[in-house]
């Protein structure tokens, strides 16, 4: 049998098995699904070099499936982060109820990720962008609480994305008579697509909503924020990227080795699109920057950096260059992996003190240090501070906005990333900095099954900061398959068009150096006799705190800062779209006022109508 | 191994003039402020003192891993960066015999997120303490910062895109050649750097991160003896490294340690002198700051540098 | 015996004037012998269908008079489709409520005939080849859909039927009128007859007669502004009726409407007004259920609603939009006979029906609310449930003829159907509060029933060309209408 | 010539069958009370029925019944179809009306009225 179909099966069946094993059991369907999970990695990892494909028919349609280098670069961040996640999972979901329908959805969303990704054909991708949809939404919804503010608006703006790409598809095949993916590329490079840019925006669409790109964002904070940490790891760190996934193929493939750029209207619209979308993201990059650093629960605060960082992304891809397209890749598989173990962290927390409510929590660090350890490493990854990999992908990236002139988008790009610092420290000085309160004192670190996944995580952040080339020989290949052509890379110097480069392998080396340095000198001088300290034992400017004085600092933590960007703050794009929404709702309403009621009114309706259709008619027909 | 041995000496002695020209800087400055308000003031070695005195008393506090390692942030940032910026300008011959350095080309974008290390650690060793007014400090630096970093990055902006480089050392070649300093060149992207500057060096009317008078000393308020010395040796190599940068770009580099001297210290004289007229701004009216003229003076700069 | 179509409309007739007397010997067979009608149908549906492989159609002659001067059945692929769906729609409905009314057994035996009457006179409807006698079918559905809409005495079901009745009056009273005009015009009343003369009208009568009809049937196809009857009726019938009306008895309406429109006329230009209909229904439909609180009525707009889509998708006309059309029926006879069985267990207890009172029901029901869930998952069209594919052909035929607007327009809604049925999963499995409503476990046959319906619902989703064979022989027979005639009017017209 | 028996009945008839449908659309429209609703409904359908009886009907025409004698009867026969259709028209006009009635008396029973707008428990 077909490797690709047999991972598929696995994983739908594993997805069956896990909901029926809860009849027997709650705690099984956590290890069916971990053991499923492994089958297909084992199963893909074992096959993936070779040359794969599948094609069959059903209903006249003719479905493919195949692996390529692009294909394979996703499918590392979803079986490695399907893999990790799901052995976090077994522990993190311990005592919940109800775990056959999330350890089902969960299977069913990573099977049908990579779905996804080996689908060549318009039809399987977006059944299986669909089921991708559906499962991810059970899962939102699953914990069944503020279901109308959580899963409506996520289900609404999946539909319309989903909806535009299938406008999108079936315009395709009227117009070439073929679902295929390959085909499609091969009539834009015969230019015999005559609405192509329509396709390609509408294709956009549905993509972007996936990317939570501005203005389609509005679902991705409430539904990333109710899920269980264990699957929003895997729906911020590799479902999203899924839209990434299409951007790249739509913005890549067809906008800009089309070979039509010779065609003056194709592409004057094309780099428009390109720059709005570009534009877009830096939009989304700093609003969601800005609402992130005023949440109070770290899972939502996540979730807007999550949106923030897709922003920077979308950014890579729409500029286009090699660079960009490399840095917007690589950010895309440090965000799964960064993302993936944040979540982790965050609910590692919220499993052993039941919060993620920052204003409730303080003064983890010494209870679960681990989890701040893990939590650390990640944010550092993220602010994009050397030497870890989140450096190397915000360098590429900035280089590749500057080289190609595109200098208030860097500016932008920059604002938000330093803004991001605030967030990164309000989300370690929330959870595990500041004082250690009494109530959580009895908290002990996560269990090991959920530790080292995070670990795990936080190693590669290490590695891959000084030897990036680990992951740019994936991204190199899928950037051919793109349509690239003698794509350069580096184990660990990073370099751009202009020549100028970074040696990673110094840098951390030199900080390495310094470091221990300082450790030395810190640690043995006047070691002897040293005492560790209590949070409480401080001296505000030398008055000795008393007993029950309130230490904790979490309340309002930038206010100056919101301050200063008011104006920011003041158009919320969820209310716009609430009050949209509200507003149809009352138009609908008026609409449905015609049925009054009265049965007289509706014989007036028929003898009215048909009159009408009398008079109509006999003109048209 | 001659080569390394030889760098290594150069990165050593780098640290050290880095180190005893920013700590004479901080003298000077607490020396004439306190003439300017009319006070006798401490010598201009004062801060030596200070560090010598805390360097010497034994620490007994350990508040943490993050309070511990705060402190070795600020240093091994403030030492890497130095690493990475050419203090002299690659002609000079002091470059080729005694500052050899590690540099490769000074990479901007890089310098920019190597610089904010530091802080990030700094920010942690304090949040590790529990002590709420070094939170409240941490926060206002870094609101401050998303205030400054605008103008700044703006200004560094105009620089990369006109001469198509983010090499430190192309930027100083470029001066050398056209013999025209970027401030005159590019005279609004450096009046924006220079903004951003007074944010940078938290002189007033930017020091309510800070605070002297309230917050007992903001983020550094639990921290003291080898701790504050290492943090003050870091903050004092970072003074230098901000001025150094700042001369490289913007006045052409120095070819030797006495006119590297000379334009630092004339750079340094700016934010002080403005700090001797202002009063104190709130974090929300020190943003809006920067985000007013500065900003336009820095998106002005990049307009003019793409035409 | 030989089987004939002649069997659905006679046995069905006997039995019900048998039930009575036959319950009188013991008071179960007026249950179980509506059974046994009902799986006859089966039977025959398949053996009928079965021996449609050899031959094109089956046309059944009744009391000798050959067509077009006597009355005759015609049994064609499409025309089977849709019989094999309503009978077996039927007798999902007879076992599902098979235990009805279990103590009280007049109001059953009331129930069984009227139900067997239903579905007979839509069968009957789709049967016939001879225009009055639809209309004869067409009354015998509406009678006794207006006596069981108002079945409850307890409920307002009597005001809904008296407005049903009073629009349906005029239904007939138009389709007798247009009837009644062709027979002056023509002198026949066989409808492939009626194809053949057709040209022998005048124009602007032939628009009057088709303006009639497509009213006439419009009622009972729910076309908008027709409609005002069909949500109470559908909130007011006894729950397994919502099924019969969405699964079977709209499914007539649209197969009279169909039929003028394909065979009878031949006029040009159709398309688009039933585009229009169609576009505007689906519209109205939509944008009524996303306000409603009453559970049954947002399913009966949304059943509108999809009627209007089938409506757009006959307008377009092209094969596969009339593949489309098909598909969309088969599938929301299905999904909307789940989705009203599961409903009314989820409603059983409530007073008010309305969807608020669903809060947490999932704790209560867990299988009715898979099976409703499953259900809207699938009438929205989502992969890998059947409703997609229809959905997916139905757009590539607007795709085809070029209507990107259109299909604008049909996801847009598709948007708003997404939006109000999840709202309602959304209260069902809620967590934040529970009902206090004491719910009724559902017995073991419709518990079979949603099941049976659930599986089916996922295996065309996985895969379609199970009945895709079937669906593509209904269109082809529908499109073919020369072939229609040829074959009705074979053996005899000595011309 | 004009103005003879025949064509007066027939104009008559003609007249009166779209007067009763007339009449009958009236009441159904304008009418509250709901028994006249359902008379005017039967107004409609008698109206329809008297229609159709009088296409069918041919001047001077004969049974439409092969007998004997009457051989060439089929020049000259009333058409019988209508007369069949009508048949079983009125008895399906018939089922309704008895149905409708029923109907406005649970109406009554339930609502206490007869009026038609003042039954709208069901709407929207």
């Amino acid at each position: 049998m077909n490797t690709l179909a047999l991972i598929i099966l696995i994983f739908f069946s594993g997805a069956t098995l896990a909901y029926l094993s809860s009849l027997i059991s709650n705690k099984l369907p956590g290890w069916v699904a971990l053991l499923t999970t492994m089958t297909g990695t084992v199963l893909f990892y074992m096959s993936f070099q070779n040359e794969q494909a599948l094609s069959f028919s059903i209903i006249g349609l003719n479905l493919e499936w195949a692996l390529d280098n692009y294909t394979i670069l996703f499918a590392h961040i979803i079986f490695g982060l399907g893999i990790l996640a799901s052995l976090y999972s077994v522990q993190y979901m311990q005592n919940k109820s109800q775990q056959g329908s999330f350890y089902a959805n969960f299977l069913l969303s990573i099977g049908s990720m990579f779905g996804i990704i080996i689908s060549k054909d318009f039809i399987s991708f977006f059944i299986f962008w669909e089921i991708m949809t559906w499962s991810s939404f059970l899962i939102v919804v699953w914990n069944g609480i503020g279901f109308r503010k959580n899963g409506i608006w996520y289900m609404a703006m999946s539909a319309i994305g989903a909806y535009a790409m299938l406008t999108a598809i079936v315009l395709i095949n009227s117009e070439i008579g073929t679902y295929s993916l390959q085909a499609f590329f091969n009539a834009v490079q015969e230019n015999a697509i005559d609405n192509l840019m329509l396709v390609s925006i509408l294709l956009l669409i549905g993509f972007a909503v996936k990317a939570a790109l501005m203005p389609l964002h509005i679902w991705a904070p409430r539904a990333y924020s109710n899920t269980p940490a264990s699957y929003t790891s895997v729906f911020s760190g590799a479902l999203s990227k899924m839209g990434v996934f299409g951007m790249g193929l739509v913005l890549i493939r067809v906008f800009r080795f089309s070979g039509l750029q010779d065609n003056f209207d194709y592409a004057l619209v094309s780099q428009f699109t390109s720059h709005v979308l570009a534009w877009l993201g830096g939009i989304t990059a700093a609003i969601a920057t800005l609402y992130a650093l005023v949440q109070k629960d770290a899972k939502k605060l996540l979730a807007y950096s999550s949106i923030a960082q897709l922003g920077y992304i979308v950014i890579g891809l729409a500029i286009g260059t090699k660079l960009a397209v490399m840095s917007a890749l690589f950010l895309a598989i440090m965000h799964a992996v960064f993302k993936g173990a944040l979540f982790m962290a965050v609910g590692a927390v919220e499993r052993q003190v039941g919060t993620t409510d920052m204003t409730k929590i303080s003064g983890l660090i010494r209870r679960m240090p681990w989890t701040f350890f893990v939590t650390l490493v990640s944010i550092i990854a993220l602010a994009g501070v050397p030497p870890l990999s989140g450096f190397v992908g915000k360098w590429m990236l900035y280089e590749a906005l500057i080289t190609n002139g595109n200098f208030f988008l860097v500016v932008v790009v920059f604002f938000s990333s330093t803004a991001a610092f605030l967030y990164s420290y309000r989300i370690l000085f929330g959870l595990f900095l500041g004082q250690e309160e009494d109530d959580t004192a009895h908290v002990k670190e996560a269990p090991a099954t959920m530790v080292i996944p995070m670990v795990i995580l936080a190693l590669f952040l290490i590695v891959t900061g000084t030897y990036p080339g680990i992951v740019f020989e994936p991204i190199a290949h899928g950037m051919e398959y793109l349509g690239f052509t003698d794509v350069t890379w580096n184990m660990t110097v990073l370099s751009n068009v202009w020549g100028d480069s970074v040696n990673l392998q110094y840098v951390s080396t030199t900080i390495g150096v310094a470091f221990m340095l300082a450790l030395i000198f810190l640690t043995f001088k006047g070691r002897k006799g040293t005492r560790g300290v209590s949070t409480k034992d401080i001296s505000t400017s030398g008055e000795i705190p008393l007993e029950h004085e309130n230490l904790t600092f979490q309340l309002d933590f930038f206010k100056p800062f919101e301050r200063a960007a008011a104006p920011l703050y003041k158009r919320s794009i969820t209310k716009i779209y609430e009050d949209v929404a509200n507003g149809l709702e009352a138009l609908f309403d008026f609409t449905r006022k015609i049925y009054t009621g009265n049965g007289q009114t509706y014989a007036i309706y028929v003898v009215a109508f048909l009159v009408t259709l009398l008079i109509v008619v006999q003109n048209m027909l | 191994m001659e080569g390394i041995g030889l760098k290594i000496l150069g990165a050593l002695l780098t640290t050290i003039m880095a180190f005893a020209v920013g700590m004479t800087y901080g003298g000077i400055t607490r020396k004439l402020t306190a003439r300017v308000q009319n006070r006798v003031g401490p010598t201009i070695w004062q801060n030596f003192i200070d560090l010598v005195k805390l360097q010497s008393k034994k620490t007994n506090i350990y508040h943490g891993v993050m309070g511990h390692f705060a402190p070795m942030w600020i240093i091994t940032a403030a030492m890497t960066v130095l690493m990475f910026i050419p203090v002299l300008h690659p002609n000079s011959t002091w470059y080729s015999t005694w500052f050899p350095n590690l540099t490769f080309h000074g990479d901007l974008i890089f310098l920019l997120y190597m610089m904010v290390f530091g802080s990030l650690g700094m920010a942690l060793g304090a949040g590790q303490t529990g002590n709420p007014n070094s939170a409240i400090g941490v926060t206002r630096g870094l609101s401050q910062m998303v205030g400054f970093e605008i103008p700044f990055v703006l200004a560094l902006v105009a620089l990369m895109v006109q001469y198509k480089t983010t090499s430190i050392q192309d930027i100083m070649a470029i001066q050398d050649q056209s013999g025209v300093w970027m401030m005159f060149s590019n005279p609004f992207s450096f009046l924006a750097a220079l903004f951003a500057s007074l944010g940078m060096f938290r002189y007033s009317p930017f020091d309510i991160v800070g605070a002297p008078a309230e917050l007992a000393s903001g983020p550094v308020s639990e921290f003291g003896g080898k701790y504050l010395g290492v943090m003050m040796t870091g903050g004092s190599i970072f003074a230098f490294i901000k001025l150094t940068l700042y001369v490289d770009l913007f006045m052409g580099g120095a070819y030797s340690i006495p006119e590297l001297l000379i334009k630092t210290f004339a750079l340094y004289m700016v934010p002080v002198f403005y700090g001797w007229v202002s009063p104190r701004y709130r974090t929300e009216q020190a943003i809006r700051y920067f985000w007013g003229w500065p900003t336009a003076l820095g998106i002005l700069g990049v307009i003019i540098a793409v035409w | 015996m030989n089987i004939s179509p002649v069997h659905y409309i006679a046995l069905p007739l006997l039995a019900a004037f048998l039930i009575p007397l036959l319950s009188k010997l013991h008071k179960e067979l007026a249950r179980i012998v509506p059974g046994l009608v009902f799986l006859y149908f089966l039977v025959i549906s398949v053996v009928l269908m079965q021996r449609l492989e050899t031959q094109p159609m089956i046309s059944e002659v009744i009391a000798g008079w050959s067509a077009p001067w006597g009355i005759n059945l015609v049994f064609t692929p499409f025309s089977g489709f849709l019989v094999s769906l309503m009978s077996f729609i039927g007798f999902l409905v007879w076992v599902y409520s098979y235990h009805f009314k279990k103590i009280d057994y007049m109001p059953a035996q009331k129930y069984f005939i009227l139900l067997m009457m239903l579905v007979t006179g839509s069968i009957g409807i789709v049967l016939t080849g001879d225009i009055f006698n639809l209309f004869v079918f067409l009354e015998i559905v509406a009678i006794s859909a207006y006596s069981l809409t108002a079945f409850y005495p307890g409920r307002d079901g009597a005001e809904a039927a008296f407005k049903y009745l009073l629009v349906g009056s005029f239904a007939s009273a138009l389709i007798l009128l247009a009837i009644v005009i062709l027979y002056t015009q023509t002198g026949t009343l066989n409808m492939a007859d009626l194809a053949v003369k057709m040209h022998e009208v005048p124009h602007y009568l032939k628009v009057i007669i088709f303006v009639l009809f497509l009213v006439g049937f419009g009622i009972e196809a729910e076309m908008f502004p027709l409609n005002g009857w069909a949500p109470d009726a559908y909130s007011q019938a006894p729950g397994p009726i919502g099924a019969v009306f969405a699964g079977i008895v709209v499914k007539g309406g649209i197969y009279a409407l169909v039929r003028v429109v394909y065979t009878i006329f031949d006029l040009s230009g159709v398309g688009t007004i039933l585009i229009a209909l169609g576009l505007v229904t689906m519209i109205i439909a939509e944008l009524a259920a996303l306000r409603q609180d009453n559970l049954k009525r947002m399913l009966a707009y949304s059943s509108i609603g999809q009627m209007g889509v089938v409506l757009i998708a006959f307008g377009i006309g092209t094969d596969t939009a009339i593949f489309a059309a098909l598909f969309l029926m088969l599938n929301h006879a299905l999904i909307k006979s789940m989705l009203f069985f599961s409903a009314s267990y989820l409603l059983y207890n409530s007073t008010t029906k309305t969807i608020k009172e669903l809060t947490g029901m999932a704790k209560h029901l867990p299988f009715v609310s898979f099976i409703f869930a499953l259900g809207a998952f699938a009438i929205v069209g989502l992969p890998p449930f059947s409703g997609f594919w229809s959905k997916l052909y139905f757009l590539m035929a607007a795709a085809d003829a070029q209507m990107v607007l259109l299909i604008i327009t049909v996801l847009s809604v598709s948007v708003i159907e997404i939006i109000y049925y999840f709202r309602v999963i959304g209260k069902i499995y809620s967590k934040d509060e529970t009902s206090e409503l004491e719910p009724k476990k559902p017995t073991i046959n419709s518990v079979l029933v949603m099941t049976v319906l659930g599986a089916l619902i996922i295996i065309i989703g996985v895969y379609p060309d199970l009945v895709t064979d079937w669906i593509h022989h209904a269109s082809d027979a529908l499109v073919n209408k020369s072939n229609y005639i040829q074959n009705v009017l074979t053996e005899n017209l000595p011309r | 010539m004009d103005f003879d028996f025949q064509n007066i009945v027939t104009i008559s008839v003609y007249g009166s069958a779209i007067a009763l449908i007339l009449i009958g659309i009236y009441a159904v429209l304008i009418k509250k009370h709901l028994i006249k609703i359902v008379i005017g409904m039967s107004l409609v359908d008698a109206g329809l029925h008297l229609l159709f009886v009088a296409i069918g009907y041919i001047n001077n025409g004969t049974a439409p019944i092969f007998s004997p004698g009457y051989e060439d009867a089929a020049t000259n026969m009333v058409d019988p179809v209508p007369q069949a259709l009508v048949l079983t028209a009125i008895v399906i006009g018939f089922a309704v009306t008895a149905v409708a009635l029923s109907l406005v008396i649970r109406l009554y029973k339930h609502h206490g009225t007869v009026r038609i707008d003042e039954i709208k428990s069901l709407k929207w």
